[in-house]
């Protein structure tokens, strides 16, 4: 790829960029949020057309009007938004050939005991023990992961995208996405690889590119740089202290959970949140993170088990009952629950405090614009103004946002799910720094995170939990990350 | 409404001009036959049903079959022609012992009737024009001669000139019967210019109101509008509504088909709809079963019967007092008091059923 | 900030288009741009326009209430047959109807709420049974003052004076539908612009989860907007009665894509290519001004519908041209 | 898997309910379960069911066509014109109009795939030009055998024999419109179980990014699917003329709700909670039984409507509390 540029409404994503993939070789493609790999990604799969620039495959000049046109040429892609590849009510076997059903030069007619068969197959070849008949809305994320990789190892590809597949995976899924991607290697074929995961990616790339600002920075060999090497490149600058913990008093008990039972990922749960106190809560993926921070929020039904604020009891049915009992929750979806992407930041920064800014329910339109902007600054949230589209903006930037509009409620418990998923170094400090000035002022804070260098960074105390109960608890110090992870895991396999 | 059908008005009886087998075939069946005429279960499949126009009619046939001892199931078709010709299946199927057809159409429903026939079920049709099948009695209101009554007085009453505004619209055999009539109309006055022409029959009276306000806008002087014609009763009620509220009372208003509803409006001296011609929705389902039942008796029954308009037009109204369609034969001849079709032992079975 | 660079053509175009349509009629006839003309115009519209409001809201929380017509047409014959069968005064005339209307919002919003029924099925079903259910209560007859009942006596009581005034009378010369219509869109406007639970209403429309997450009550939320759905269209439909002095069997029927037509002229408005109360009441204002206008032109009245469907379009078209190429 | 846990009575719950219906009626009324009856039944849907196939199959692609009615109405017309007016052939008489019916469907989706207008606005302003051609085009008149046309003149052809056959006549003792109802309702059953290209619209109609994003060429199936739906209603409209003998103005009119309800309805057969054929067949199947056999019951026309009203949102209400149930 040369010379590659793509705007959006005539904002710049991508400026000229240069990239280039040999067969055989696992190249990784790092970048703050918003640097511009998914773009760039999405231009070579044929998602997205380009608006100058040049793209080559095989020494063949291509124009790539549309995802055919790239599948043509051997270029396929796991996106990093999973769902939008997949159809939910369709069967898993459908799923995973969607781009031969999808293929002109498919068969006309349809064998459903064939079509089966062959997504067993190819299902068992990776190790996975998903069901072909399934349909796809009863999976669960890493599945539907593990279900896009599947489609992509069904097909005779050249080359290979994975835009930050292992965001949703666990250790174990992580370490058979490598296996698969050691094989494809070995096939001779290109693998493009997109992780915040800096481990992960110096231990299992060739080359590594790093994009900041939709221009590429550097491309080197692994072997010629350190993580430390990276996050500079990514942010133009270095980045001494990766994860800032401010000192904050811990006081009285501000979150009670008793043997808090929901759903079927939450399976008794105890745990307690002080004043002033970061308590993270960790876990695999799928250890039910973030159904205990729903049903914490009401925004699950509680079966069993009791939550007191403030040593009040609260009775939480609804999100709305939990905002006034003084919870407050950064979910983890941001697009789909925590913004409001048509509306302005000045209105999704109001929302929670409708009620503060207005008098006999009308709205102080002056006092919401004095919040607006005191969050956008006090955040650092990059925005033109308050009344742009919250769509326009950068994932972290969508990110601060969706806390922002928590910080002039009177919650005294934030509970954050996974509020880094997706977001570059430099934002995470901000927000690493937001939380632990919350905590400064005596909120107590809940942290779910499958990041465990984070909890063990930025928490007071670390639980553990696997398989819907919390297995352990340590103080700040006490734990490694091989401690977390043995814990972690190790309910699990004793069930296996 | 059929509460007095037995005062017999004696002018009424001129209009039966072709079907003397009406009185003719009332000779004397023993009572044997009356009581066989009882318990009949009659279908009447209808096209419209909405208005109270049709909820009259519908009422001048359940009351009369009622008056015989008989049963009617109405099956109706939301003006749409495809459910009419299956609902007639659907009345040949469950073997009714009758059928009464209301505004079919011949084409839709030739099938069915014919079906009918093989069953062996009599037929009594009312404006559906299916002379061409033998064997049905086919009632028709005459609708050139309903536009011709009011169109002729709208020209009396303007004395030859003026401007006119139509309201009318096309889709419907008595609508394009009643456009025939108005044709001819303009061409014999060529000193009546129609001025403007609209119609909607999906929202017959506000859009007929809401139009007819910005034609008379767009003519504000008094004497630039001498009347309005409106060829179904419905817009005629929007007519008189925007006239009268935009205080142009010079205007007068004709309409066509006449309902309760409509005469209350007639009898207002402040209303602008002066005059309506019209057949009595009751009386013609009275004597549509009439002749179904002359046929469940056997008689020989003339294929055409021409129910003869009446001319209703505020003068020959009361001014002290409000009466409906029911008391209308005492003031307008010819109205409701038809005794069309009525033999003596349908008298006989009446007051029979009505002994029990 | 992209808000300001908005050519002003699309912004406004709307706004222009209907001015050049003013001005032409105008042009062509003499009086159609005469004040009362343009209050007829305005009072013509009125009842499409409280219906298209509570459409306009029902959309507004990202659901369709295909009821309205139904409910327009019961709340018309239960005003009628207040009066006329009942003879109550002139408040219960007025609360019942808009009682019912509000009932049915509960309905609608009981079945897509608590049983999560999607909105356009939900309330179609509604459609038909409140259908029904208007004709129902007269047995198939319109309602009229001193009406003939089934049992041959005659209805003892009449639309009231008073009534009649709501929909016929004026109001420091303006007709009084028109002063309600536009009490009604000032207040609608105001509500969803500057009071929290208007905000509330537009948020959970924009994203109904990450409303619910951030502490509104969206059911609730949902809920209020079905009833206000309903209890604007029923004050339709007693506009209705009151217009034209009668209540008509199934006279709503024709508001439904009337008022939808409103709506969605409504969405070209200020370009904003959502519903919006305003677009909404200067789209009803167009088709008012369209069917007037042409009605004057002596226009065929089979040629109106191809000229409100063309302006539908060239609305649509341009609105959503611009707001797709703005976003790519 | 969850799939085959479903309960039984969920997944066959709709059509147990039909069968149900059809054994009171049965019982009610010894002429209701006759083979006349009941090929009488399927023939009076026989012209809905077209029209719900095509609905059924904008709703699959996640679009949605309103302009279905106008389509039969201006159908309708031109096959009678045809034949009536300029004495075409048979072929001509069944081609024109199921072109017409291609190009409203070309036109619905150069407005919802080119312009991206959303396919509610988009196809109902296409409804309003549509149904106003229709009037236009025969001047409001209905068009029926030896007309007189506005010259005065008499129309020279007639409704032929061999056009009046395909709506009225029999083929084995079967009514023909009924065979052609259900080789339909099979071939495209078949068409998107089977089929690649039937796939691919179920997938677009699933989530068009993902199709999209797999090769599929989603404007082109999306603009299939709005020319297939055209086509339907097309033939509707070409079976109306040919079932009546004449081109009625407007007959079509009635044909979007009914076959928005039939479709509705559908959801609940398999427990789908989505669109689909069979459902859709049997959607109509019940709407046809409870009509005929209310009559026979000599319930009230409008009762009927409340019969319909209640059994949609029955069968939603169960459809969807199950649904929910199971993904909560
Ligand atoms: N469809 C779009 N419309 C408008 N702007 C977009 C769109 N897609 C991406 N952008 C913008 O383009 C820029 C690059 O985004 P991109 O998704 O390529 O970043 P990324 O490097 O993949 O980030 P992340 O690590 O968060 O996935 C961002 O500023 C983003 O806001
Ligand atoms: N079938 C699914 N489809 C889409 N998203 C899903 C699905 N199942 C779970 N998720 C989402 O994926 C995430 C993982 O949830 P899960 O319950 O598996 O584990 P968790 O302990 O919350 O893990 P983590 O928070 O680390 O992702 C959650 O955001 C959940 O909402
Ligand atoms: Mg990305
Ligand atoms: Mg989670």
């Amino acid at each position: 790829m040369s010379k590659i540029s793509k705007s959006f409404a005539g904002v710049p994503a991508l400026k000229g960029v240069d990239f280039n993939v040999r067969g055989g070789e696992i190249h990784a493609l790092l970048g703050a949020n918003g640097a511009g790999k998914s773009t760039l990604m999405k231009i070579l799969s044929g998602a997205y057309e380009t608006d100058e620039g040049n793209i080559e495959a095989g020494g063949v000049s291509h124009a790539f009007r549309s995802p055919s046109d790239s599948k043509a040429a051997g270029i396929h892609c796991v996106y990093q938004e999973v769902d939008t590849s997949l159809v939910a009510h369709l069967t898993v076997s459908e799923n995973i050939f969607l781009d031969n059903l999808a293929s002109p030069k498919g068969k006309a007619w349809l064998s459903w005991g064939k079509l089966h068969d062959e997504a067993s197959a190819v299902l068992e070849r990776l190790g996975l023990h998903i069901s072909p008949r399934t349909l796809v809305r009863d999976l669960t994320l890493s599945e539907k992961q593990l279900v896009l990789i599947a489609r992509l190892s069904a097909q005779k590809a050249k080359f290979v995208i994975l835009d930050e597949p292992t965001a949703p995976l666990s250790l174990e899924e992580t370490e058979k996405l490598f296996g698969i991607m050691q094989g494809l290697k070995s096939d001779g074929i290109g693998v493009i690889f997109i992780s915040h995961r800096l481990p992960e990616v110096l231990r299992i790339s060739d080359r590594i590119t790093v994009m900041r600002d939709g221009e590429r920075v550097l491309t080197v060999r692994k072997e010629e740089i350190d993580s430390q090497g990276i996050v500079k490149a990514m942010l133009g600058r270095s980045f001494e202290e990766e994860f800032p913990k401010l000192q904050a008093d811990i006081g009285k008990p501000v979150l009670t959970v008793a043997r808090l039972e929901a759903g079927k990922r939450v399976r008794g749960v105890d745990l307690e949140v002080r004043q002033g106190e970061i308590v993270a809560v960790v876990g695999l993926v799928g250890a039910g993170k973030t159904e205990l921070s729903r049903a914490l929020f009401g925004a699950d039904p509680i079966d069993r088990g009791t939550v007191a604020v403030n040593g009040k009891s609260a009775k939480l049915a609804s999100p709305a009952e939990a905002v006034r009992a003084g919870i407050a929750l950064v979910p983890e979806e941001r697009r789909k629950e925590g913004i409001f992407v048509r509306e302005s930041v000045l209105h999704n920064l109001s929302v929670p405090v409708l009620r503060a800014i207005s008098r006999l329910g009308i709205l102080s339109g002056k006092r919401e614009r004095e919040l607006a902007n005191r969050q956008i600054s006090d955040l650092g949230i990059k925005t033109s103004s308050a009344t742009q589209q919250t769509a326009f903006l950068s994932g972290g930037n969508q990110q601060k946002v969706a806390i922002g509009k928590w910080l002039e409620t009177d919650a005294d418990v934030f509970v954050f799910d996974e509020p880094t998923k997706g977001v570059d170094v430099g934002a995470k400090r901000d927000i690493f720094r937001i939380i632990g000035t919350l905590a400064q002022q005596g909120k107590g804070i809940l942290y779910l995170t499958c990041e465990f260098d984070e909890a063990l960074g930025l928490a007071d105390r670390i639980l553990v939990m696997c398989d819907g109960s919390i297995v352990k608890s340590f103080n700040r110090g006490e734990a490694t990350h091989e401690d977390l992870l043995k814990f972690a895991s190790a309910v699990r396999e004793e069930l296996a | 409404a059929c509460g007095n059908k037995e005062k017999n008005n004696a002018s009424s009886s001129a209009p039966a001009s072709d079907t003397p087998s009406a009185s003719a075939s009332a000779s004397s069946d023993g009572s044997s036959s009356v009581e066989s005429l009882k318990g009949k279960k009659i279908a009447l499949v209808m096209r419209f049903n909405t208005g109270t126009f049709s909820a009259q009619y519908v009422d001048g046939v359940k009351k009369q079959v009622a008056k015989y001892g008989g049963e009617v199931t109405v099956l109706a078709s939301d003006n749409d022609l495809s459910k009419m010709a299956a609902n007639l299946d659907s009345a040949v199927n469950q073997k009714f012992d009758g059928i009464l057809v209301d505004h079919g159409d011949l084409a839709a429903l030739t099938n069915g009737l014919n079906n009918a026939k093989a069953a062996g079920i009599p037929i009594v049709a009312f404006d559906s024009g299916l002379n061409s099948i033998e064997g049905i009695t086919n009632l028709a209101q005459n609708d050139q001669q309903l536009a011709e009554f009011t169109l002729e007085k709208l020209a009396e009453e303007a004395g030859g000139k003026g401007n006119i505004v139509k309201v009318w619209v096309a889709g419907f055999p008595p609508m394009e019967s009643r456009q025939i009539s108005y044709k001819a109309f303009i061409e014999k006055y060529p000193e009546i210019k129609e001025i403007a022409a609209f119609g909607d029959a999906s929202n017959p009276q506000l859009d007929t109101q809401n139009k007819l306000e910005a034609v008379l806008k767009q003519h504000p002087k008094k004497g630039d509008i001498t009347a309005v014609w409106a060829a179904w009763d419905e817009f005629a009620k929007g007519a008189a509504n925007a006239i009268k509220q935009a205080g142009r009372d010079e205007i007068k208003v004709y309409g066509i088909d006449l309902s309760d509803e409509d005469l209350k409006m007639i009898q207002d001296p402040t209303s602008p709809w002066v005059a309506s011609a019209a057949v009595d929705p009751t009386s013609i389902g009275t004597v549509q079963v009439r002749f179904l039942y002359q046929k469940f008796n056997g008689d020989a029954t003339p294929p055409e019967v021409q129910l003869e308009p009446v001319f209703v037009h505020r003068d020959a109204l009361p001014k002290d007092k409000v009466i409906t369609t029911a008391d209308l034969s005492q003031y307008v001849p010819g109205w409701g008091s038809s005794d069309l079709g009525n033999t003596e032992y349908l008298k006989e079975l009446e007051t029979s059923v009505g002994a029990k | 900030m992209r808000k300001h660079l908005l050519p002003f053509s699309f912004k406004y175009g709307a706004l222009l288009f209907i001015g050049l349509v003013i001005l032409f009629f105008s042009l062509y006839n003499q009086y159609f741009f005469t004040y009362s003309n343009l209050t007829d115009i305005l009072r013509s519209i009125s009842i499409v326009t409280f219906v298209a409001i509570g459409v306009t809201i029902s959309l507004l929380v990202d659901g369709f209430d295909l009821s309205v017509s139904a409910t327009v047409s019961l709340s018309t014959v239960i005003t009628a047959s207040l009066m006329v069968w009942y003879e109550m005064p002139l408040v219960v005339v007025l609360i019942v109807p808009i009682a019912v209307g509000a009932l049915i919002g509960l309905i609608n919003s009981l079945l897509i709420v608590k049983i999560r029924i999607p909105d356009l099925l939900a309330t179609l079903s509604v459609m038909y049974l409140v259908n029904g259910i208007h004709k129902n209560y007269t047995a198939g007859y319109s309602v009229y003052s001193h009406m003939p009942m089934p049992d041959g006596s005659t209805a003892p009581g009449e639309m009231s004076k008073a009534f009649l005034w709501i929909g016929q009378g004026k109001l420091l010369g303006i007709p009084f539908p028109v002063v309600l219509m536009v009490v009604a869109v000032a207040a609608v406007h105001v509500f969803f612009k500057y009071t929290r639970w208007g905000r509330q209403m537009i948020m959970t429309g924009g994203n109904e989860e990450a409303a619910r997450l951030s502490g509104v009550k969206v059911k609730k939320i949902r809920m209020y907007a079905y009833v206000a759905s309903g209890i604007f269209a029923s004050i339709g439909g007693i506009l209705f009665a009151s217009r034209i002095g009668s209540g008509q069997i199934d006279a709503g029927a024709p508001m439904l894509m009337e008022s939808v037509a409103a709506v969605f002229v409504g969405y070209s408005v200020f370009a904003a290519g959502r519903p919006n109360i305003i677009g909404t009441f200067f789209g009803a204002i167009l088709m008012g001004v369209l069917v007037n206008g042409l009605t004057m032109m002596n226009v065929k009245y089979y040629q109106t519908d191809i000229v409100k469907g063309l302006v539908l379009i060239v609305a649509l078209a341009v609105t959503f041209i611009h707001l797709n190429r703005r976003k790519a």
